[in-house]
């Protein structure tokens, strides 16, 4: 059987486990695909890569992918990568310092929150918490900054509170001073869609046998990510591409890995997104999910 | 030095020849509006082939001016210099003119050979060593010898104006224009340098064109003498030397014609004033 | 050649000055400044020796300084030829003056897309990318050199009959030397950021992939130690460029 | 001079606009042709409209001014720093040998590799930033400079002693306007480099100015829009290097004179 | 020109006075180890108070070297210099150099008017205008008044030249060392300009140091002349020229003593050969 070689886009954080698992399981290789992930900071480069055809499949977060959508890039999702459970622990959390007192949306307002980039989904998500917490997100100031440096951000009182994902998440919380404020993922609707695996109409439809394929190896990682949670190998895996000491990995605590994309969510986002004035005009979010991601392949 | 060259130099000298390097109504001004500085106000000249001719004129009236313009290096204003009946519009080939600013006109950069083999190494079949060994024999002759691998600013002020002497010379030159080459340098160094030049000229037969505020040396050199006047310049006059050739150091400048000449050309420089 | 021995021995206090400085960043991460992003010097060396000990470090570099000098080379040579071209020939100038001044500005970051498009996301792009980011400021500075040219030295090699082509060669590119080695100087450690940035965009190797992994992963130590060691690289690479300088200027820097 | 050099310079000068049409026809022609895909590189006629529609909208004085704001702050504070210490490393041995491996060391390292640092020690606001751009517009200032003085003709510098000039006074009369061609050199470097490195600060900081509309844009895939505002960040730079050109001349016009 | 300084001057020219600007043993080494040049072999020179001295040597035998370490400009490398008693370690007020290469020590962006009042502007109790206008009046002396808002670029050779002169003049020092300051300026303007600097020389009673290629200039000038050998260079000879003052460019040049000195002085420097 000849292999099909496929170039995918990741960012080397804890939610891509499930591919990388099914790479170094040789799940793709069973399907006769030869996988070759390229990492991306922050998955900027990854959809304009994608659009452009450098690689056949990029991680993305759903706002992205829905922005490049509505542009007419073609984006399709086709499998689903992380996401919020029913219940916290999420992946991201909002933390502050414990003298600040900060407990609701209202106690917000006049504050500046950390997020890592506006007009994206921890942006969105950050508002939508201080407004189903009872603020106004409006009377609140976000600032831009990166993730590694929003532990020194709150502690320096450059900022009130930060809007933070594992493993930095983790690490604010066990500094003395520093307490979570809240799960804004979940507090704001639970089974949040957050990243996904997307490809293009055009390679679609060209090969829509390899995306099965792809499909249902990565969906096999999912099942394995899910059920070894916290094994040796899980640590020795996700450290070999993350970087993260394993010890480390051992104390994340992670929401269950999907294999599937509740379209119900996407819908919310697209919601949340008019509501933020950062979409305008029809948005089909149906035609967004191939079919692999709602139902996934035998 | 022997005689019959000399006869047929004093031969030349008499007879005029055929326009060869042409002045025609140059003009030269600098700036433009208000700043204008007329430098040359409607020049002719003939430089005859072979001739030794120097220009002797006051300071600033336009001397380097002028054999730029003739070297093809600046356009005049007006007027036309045309070398053996072309027009001359860039530096032609066979023309070499000598910087009166020796100091810039050496390459930093370069050592002193090769400030000497910059006029020759890119000529055909020129290769590395011979253009050094041409280079050499050039600045043995004008007492340089010793001093080939220092760079221009080790070099005493006389010292660096020989070396451009050196490299024009080099060049081997058909029309050679020299602009106060001997300014910086020493009487004794100065009579050397006369000598070889004089004998280089004979021996190469080209054509050489001297500025020189030293009268003596213009008419110990020369064939004929230009006398430029104050800026704007003109030709004031141009005198025939009518001495013969070779020179030597103590009789020619001991002829009654010499002293004669000094006496006319120094007072004509003196004159200006009034 | 008695100032650059004096400058040499004068070095031991620039060296002496950043051990003081490094003294006070362990001491600073020791007591009052407590960050993970602020590690103690010491932790660093320790990170670093055991980085470069597996191997992984020097891998790391030789990635990078690799693409860096293929950019490099490419954008710097390129820089002083259209340099010359544009500094000496009044319509080459013209023709590409606006052009330039138009593209000077635009960041790398913002042509991204168009970028990977054209050419992709792997070595080509980024050697792209430092050749661009290397170009200008040897360009800039090569024009400069090449008009403040003196004329009486364009004016002896026409005298003598020197052709065009050999005057930019033996005339005009010796003497605009010493600012054509200071653009290249200051390209060559632009070469080396870009190069880490753009590392940064796309792919799994050399120093700015590895940065940007150890700071996610938040281990400091490794991300310093890469950072000195790239200071370090920085520093030799100079080093290496003030040699050639030396041999190349030593006319220029009798003034010191 | 000015009535001939200038009907000389006309000509010329459409001539660098006619280079500019050409690659923005042929671009065009490519984007519409198919070969190049329209949704990352759309016609430039789309992004002309665009640009037309910020223009007339009037929104851009407010990013226009943050980013010049931001520039000219860093810029200024990053060559007068650079000149300084400059002429003070070139003129004294001691000087050069306590700062040259300090600022060797320095120079190479990415700017995104000293935000942990920046961050930390200096927050989010426009102290972070204007350190960030100064730091990288001071550097090529600083060794050009170094260079300039270097090459100061001793004789000048006698000159200057023999006058009974004091040192300190030589260094500005002497030193200064002879370094002046290289020092400018590098302020034009760094004008350049000054700005793409604003636009990557606002693009990082995320607070406001052209950058920060600009990576907005891209991250929402409106590239129409943000080619626009590159347009108007590469006429902007044009017109500051106008300027400069002017300043130059105006200075250093002794020593352009060789190329009249 | 009235008879009394003359009187004086003679008078001065013959008593020897205290030591005022004194050379010892210089000895000057270019370079290190292989390349080494050494210009100046043992020179011993006393200056006087208010003299005229020239010296005279072949090209590149160390006179400007001499005169740099003389203004402290250089440092020996070995002997001492002292100036009213006191070592030379760096320029002392009151001594003034004039550079030989007049080209490369005027300031390209400042323009000649300004270039002259480089010497005075920092001047305590100077402003801009009276600086220009002090400036201007030397600038006329050396008869550049027209030129003086032009760039040094914009000059001819001569005419750079004499921009140092007035320079040096307007710096009204108490010792004045000229490197062949008249080297190329023609025969007129040179004489103009003997006449100027003999006229400030009385008035001002500076002492001035002249290096020289020309014997003439430096006979009828001096005070004193003194002879340097080719390099390694030593003093040959100082001659008192014992001529009286004020000079006149006829009769001072027709008196016996002027011949008989430029005579002796030449041969001596054509000797040097033998
Ligand atoms: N580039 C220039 N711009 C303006 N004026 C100039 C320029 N070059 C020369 N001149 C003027 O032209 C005149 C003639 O200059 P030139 O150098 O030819 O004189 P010269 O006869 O060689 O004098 P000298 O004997 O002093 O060398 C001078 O008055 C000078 O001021
Ligand atoms: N910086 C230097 N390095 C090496 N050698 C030097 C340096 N400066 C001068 N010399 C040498 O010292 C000697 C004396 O030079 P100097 O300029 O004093 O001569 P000079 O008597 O003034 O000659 P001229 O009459 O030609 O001006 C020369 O042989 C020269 O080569
Ligand atoms: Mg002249
Ligand atoms: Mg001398």
């Amino acid at each position: 059987q000849q292999t099909t070689k496929l170039r995918v886009s990741t960012i080397p954080i804890i939610d891509t486990a499930p591919l990388q698992i099914a790479r170094a399981k040789g799940f793709f290789a069973q399907e006769g695909l030869e996988v070759d992930t390229t990492p991306t900071a922050g998955g900027a480069a990854g959809l304009p890569a994608l659009a452009a055809g450098q690689v056949q499949i990029a991680f993305s977060n759903i706002i992205s992918i829905v922005l490049g959508a509505k542009q007419n890039l073609g984006f399709q999702i086709v499998a689903a990568g992380s996401g919020t459970g029913g219940e916290p622990p999420d992946l991201a959390g909002l933390i502050a310092k414990k003298d600040a007192k900060l407990k609701t949306g209202k106690d917000f307002e006049g504050k500046r929150v950390a997020v890592n980039t506006r007009n994206n989904i921890i942006w969105l998500y950050a508002r939508e918490w201080v407004r189903a917490t009872g603020g106004d997100p409006d009377k609140v100031t976000y600032l831009e900054v990166p993730f590694p440096q929003m532990i020194d951000a709150v502690r320096g009182d450059r900022v009130d509170a930060a809007f933070v994902v594992e493993p930095f998440l983790s690490a604010g919380l066990s500094a003395d001073n520093m307490t979570l404020v809240g799960w804004p993922y979940n507090t704001v609707r639970k089974y949040i869609p957050v990243g996904q695996y997307a490809t293009t109409k055009g390679y679609l439809e060209q090969n829509p046998v390899v995306i099965e394929k792809f499909v249902r190896a990565y969906n096999k990682g999912v099942d394995w990510a899910n059920a070894n949670k916290g094994s040796e190998e899980w640590s020795k895996i996700i450290s070999e591409y993350t970087k993260l000491p394993p010890e480390k990995i051992k104390t994340l605590n992670l929401p269950p890995f999907e294999k599937t994309v509740d379209p119900a969510g996407v819908d919310a986002v697209v919601d949340l997104m008019r509501k933020n004035n950062m979409l305008e005009g029809a948005f089909d979010s149906k035609a967004l999910l191939y079919r692999t991601a709602t139902q996934p392949p035998r | 030095m022997q005689l019959a060259p000399a006869e047929v130099d004093a031969l030349q000298a008499a007879e005029p020849r055929a326009p060869y390097l042409r002045l025609q109504g140059i003009r030269k001004n600098f700036g433009a509006g208000d700043s204008q500085t007329l430098a040359i106000d409607g020049v002719d000249l003939d430089v005859r082939e072979g001739e030794f001719l120097a220009v002797i004129g006051p300071s600033g009236c336009g001397k380097s001016t002028l054999l730029q313009i003739a070297a093809g290096l600046a356009a005049p204003s007006e007027g036309v210099v045309s070398f053996e009946g072309n027009a001359v519009l860039a530096p032609p080939p066979g023309i070499v003119y000598l910087f009166q600013q020796y100091g810039k006109s050496l390459f930093p950069w370069r050592t002193v050979i090769d400030n000497v083999a910059f006029a020759i190494e890119h000529r055909p079949g020129m290769n590395r060593e011979r253009a050094h060994a041409e280079s050499r024999r050039y600045l043995q002759m004008v007492g340089l010898g010793d001093s080939e691998r220092k760079y221009p600013w080790q070099l005493s002020g006389g010292m660096q104006q020989r070396v451009t002497i050196a490299r024009a010379l080099a060049a081997q030159p058909r029309v050679l224009l020299l602009d106060e080459p001997f300014s910086s340098v020493d009487a004794l160094t100065r009579l050397e340098l006369h000598a070889l030049v004089l004998e280089l000229w004979q021996q190469q037969r080209f054509t050489a064109v001297l500025v020189t505020h030293d009268v003596d040396e213009a008419v110990f050199l020369a064939d004929r003498v230009a006398v430029l006047s104050r800026r704007p310049s003109q030709v004031v006059e141009v005198v025939e030397t009518e001495l013969p050739r070779p020179r030597d150091n103590i009789a020619t400048r001991e002829l009654p014609r010499f002293i004669e000449l000094r006496h006319h050309l120094l007072s004509q420089l003196l004159r200006r004033e009034a | 050649m008695a100032a650059e021995g004096r400058v040499r021995s004068q070095r031991v206090w620039g060296f002496v000055l950043i051990a003081a400085l490094l003294v006070l960043w362990e001491v600073s991460a020791r007591t009052w400044v407590s960050s993970n992003n602020w590690p103690p010097i010491s932790r660093i060396v320790v990170a670093g020796a055991q980085a470069l000990a597996a191997g992984e470090l020097p891998q790391v570099f030789g990635s990078s300084l690799w693409r860096m000098l293929a950019g490099y080379a490419a954008g710097a040579g390129l820089g002083v030829l259209v340099g010359v071209l544009m500094g000496r020939f009044r319509l080459v100038n013209a023709a590409l003056d606006t052009l330039v001044e138009l593209v000077r500005p635009i960041p790398i970051p913002a042509i991204v897309p168009p970028l990977i498009l054209l050419l992709g996301i792997d070595a080509t792009m980024k050697i792209f990318i430092v050749a661009f980011a290397s170009f200008f400021p040897v360009l800039v500075n090569t024009i400069a050199g090449v008009r403040s040219v003196d004329r009486v030295s364009l004016d002896v090699a026409r005298t003598f009959h020197v052709s065009p082509a050999r005057t930019l060669w033996r005339v005009v590119l010796p003497a605009s030397m010493p600012f054509i080695m200071v653009g290249l100087r200051t390209s060559l450690a632009l070469a080396l950021i870009v190069t880490v940035i753009a590392e940064m965009i796309a792919g799994s190797e050399g120093i700015g992939y590895y940065l940007m992994t150890m700071q996610y992963a938040m281990r400091s130590g490794e991300m310093y130690a890469a950072i000195l060691l790239l200071a370090l690289m920085g520093y030799l690479l100079n080093l290496c460029m003030l040699g050639v300088e030396r041999r190349v200027l030593h006319w220029f820097q009798r003034g010191s | 001079m000015s009535a001939t050099a200038f009907s000389r310079r006309r000509p010329e000068r459409y001539l660098g606009l006619a280079t500019v049409l050409a690659l923005v026809l042929a671009l065009e022609g490519c984007v519409r042709s198919g070969s190049v895909n329209a949704a990352i590189v759309p016609p430039p006629s789309v992004v002309i409209a665009k640009l037309g529609g910020i223009l007339t909208g009037g929104d851009f004085a407010q990013p226009l001014a943050e980013t010049l704001y931001l520039l000219f702050a860093s810029y200024a504070i990053g060559c007068a720093l650079a000149v300084g210490l400059g002429l003070l490393m070139g003129r004294y041995a001691f000087v050069h040998g306590l700062f040259e491996p300090l600022v060797e060391f320095l120079r190479p390292l990415p700017k995104p590799a000293l935000l942990p640092p920046l961050i930390l020690f200096l927050g989010l606001g426009d102290a972070m930033k204007m350190t960030a751009v100064a730091l990288g517009v001071f550097f090529p200032v600083l060794i050009n400079t170094v260079q300039g003085v270097r090459g100061t003709d001793p004789v000048l510098l006698d000159v200057a002693r023999t006058f009974g000039h004091k040192p300190t006074a030589a260094v500005f009369k002497v030193v200064l306007p002879s370094a002046l061609p290289l020092i400018l050199a590098g302020m034009r470097v760094s004008l350049g480099l000054g700005l793409v490195l604003v636009i990557v600060a606002e693009m990082m900081a995320g607070t406001g100015g052209i950058g920060f509309l600009v990576i907005d844009m891209q991250r929402s895939f409106r590239s129409a829009d943000m080619y626009a505002w590159i347009v108007i960040l590469a006429v902007l730079g044009y017109g500051l290097n106008a300027l400069f050109v002017r300043l130059e001349r105006r200075l250093i016009h002794w020593s352009l004179s060789s190329t009249d």
